[in-house]
């Protein structure tokens, strides 16, 4: 499943929601990845930031994102929650999970939603400095 | 042939609107349509188009009714 | 950290309690690993298991992962519980998570926490099936 | 010099003890703690050791006091 949220959501209380739509037993291993907001970038302090994205196209690319990972992996669920608008500090932006009977599955895949949604999803971060505003240029490859 | 044109983030920001409309009689590509659009600005190196809000490169032709959207890299997560 | 626990536990809890400690908007990046009981192994059904360990070592070696973890990439910290004793279909078995300021590391060492924990800590699985108990014999090499 | 065996496990099951003492007037290996605490069983090919808490091998000498632990491949998580 994919969700966008326009306002704070808690991570850890949404796996365990959706965790019980799953058959009790039947997955050996849940690997997840929660983004948040750090207070600083680049040698800089955040004090606030705003994540535009591409109503339509987002939704739609997160959903062949989790597609591709059930292809690629036999997993029995994945999940990826997005933030969008204004987000405050420590704030979560983002959770990728991924649910197998092995634990190879698992974590291949929720690096897999992760990874494809930094480089590819339309999302775009403006954050706000003690210098003001400015858009994040690019995200790393893997490493950020 | 009648086509909606988007931009997002620093490319709105840069042609100073998020949608557009144009109209043309022949075929053309993302890029004329970039163009057409933005007011004949250069188009940053690194800008991504989709249509149909399906990745496509510079050079992809459009068809009437098609929604074209321009953006810089992505930065999400 | 790292835990032993005798009785079930939540890992969601757990994570959610465990990262209130942690400074706000310091980490950007939490992988974690749930490990969880299935109710069926190498074909077979399993109603129950027992977990054995070797106090004392065990505890030693789960906290030398962890400095090992926090020697080879650069997080905020790290966090190991499992259970002992008996356990129950679909009951949480293991924990492992990771927290730093970008992802790759809080991956990396998440896997890590998981693989050295599989492969030399020592506990050991004996499960209940329908033709009575056995050992498991091993663990398999980073796709269990 | 006196030595305390642990087997856990199979090997506890196989040897029918959790634990043992021996004592030695000459130094040994974990392989003759092995033999005399098993009551000269065949080791297991896969056994691991581990002296006061650390893997050792099967050649590793013992000192007086050590404790000794005997244990099949691992197969937590």
């Amino acid at each position: 499943m994919i969700e966008l949220r326009t306002t704070e959501f808690d991570p850890l209380d949404e796996l365990a929601i959706y965790q019980k739509r799953l058959a009790a037993g039947k997955y050996g291993a849940c690997c997840n990845f929660i983004g948040s907001m750090r207070d600083f970038n680049e040698g800089d302090e955040v004090s606030k930031m705003t994540l535009e994205h591409y109503p339509g196209m987002t939704e739609k690319f997160l959903q062949t994102i989790c597609d591709e990972a059930n292809e690629k992996w036999p997993l029995l669920d994945c999940l990826i929650i997005h933030r969008t608008g204004d987000i405050n500090p420590n704030d979560s932006i983002v959770l990728t999970a991924a649910w197998s009977a092995h634990r190879d599955a698992s974590f291949a895949a929720c690096r897999y939603l992760i990874e494809e949604l930094k480089h590819r999803a339309p999302f775009w971060k403006k954050e706000n400095t003690g210098q003001g505003e400015r858009w994040v240029s690019e995200n790393t490859k893997a490493e950020d | 042939m009648n086509i909606t044109v988007k931009f997002f983030a620093s490319l709105r920001e840069q042609t100073g609107k998020s949608d557009a409309s144009i109209s043309y009689a022949e075929p053309i590509s993302v890029l004329d349509a970039w163009k057409q659009a933005s007011g004949m600005q250069s188009m940053p190196e690194n800008t991504l188009c989709a249509i149909n809000m399906e990745y496509v490169n510079h050079s992809t032709l459009l068809s009437d009714g098609d929604e074209v959207a321009f953006f810089p890299p992505v930065t999400g997560g």
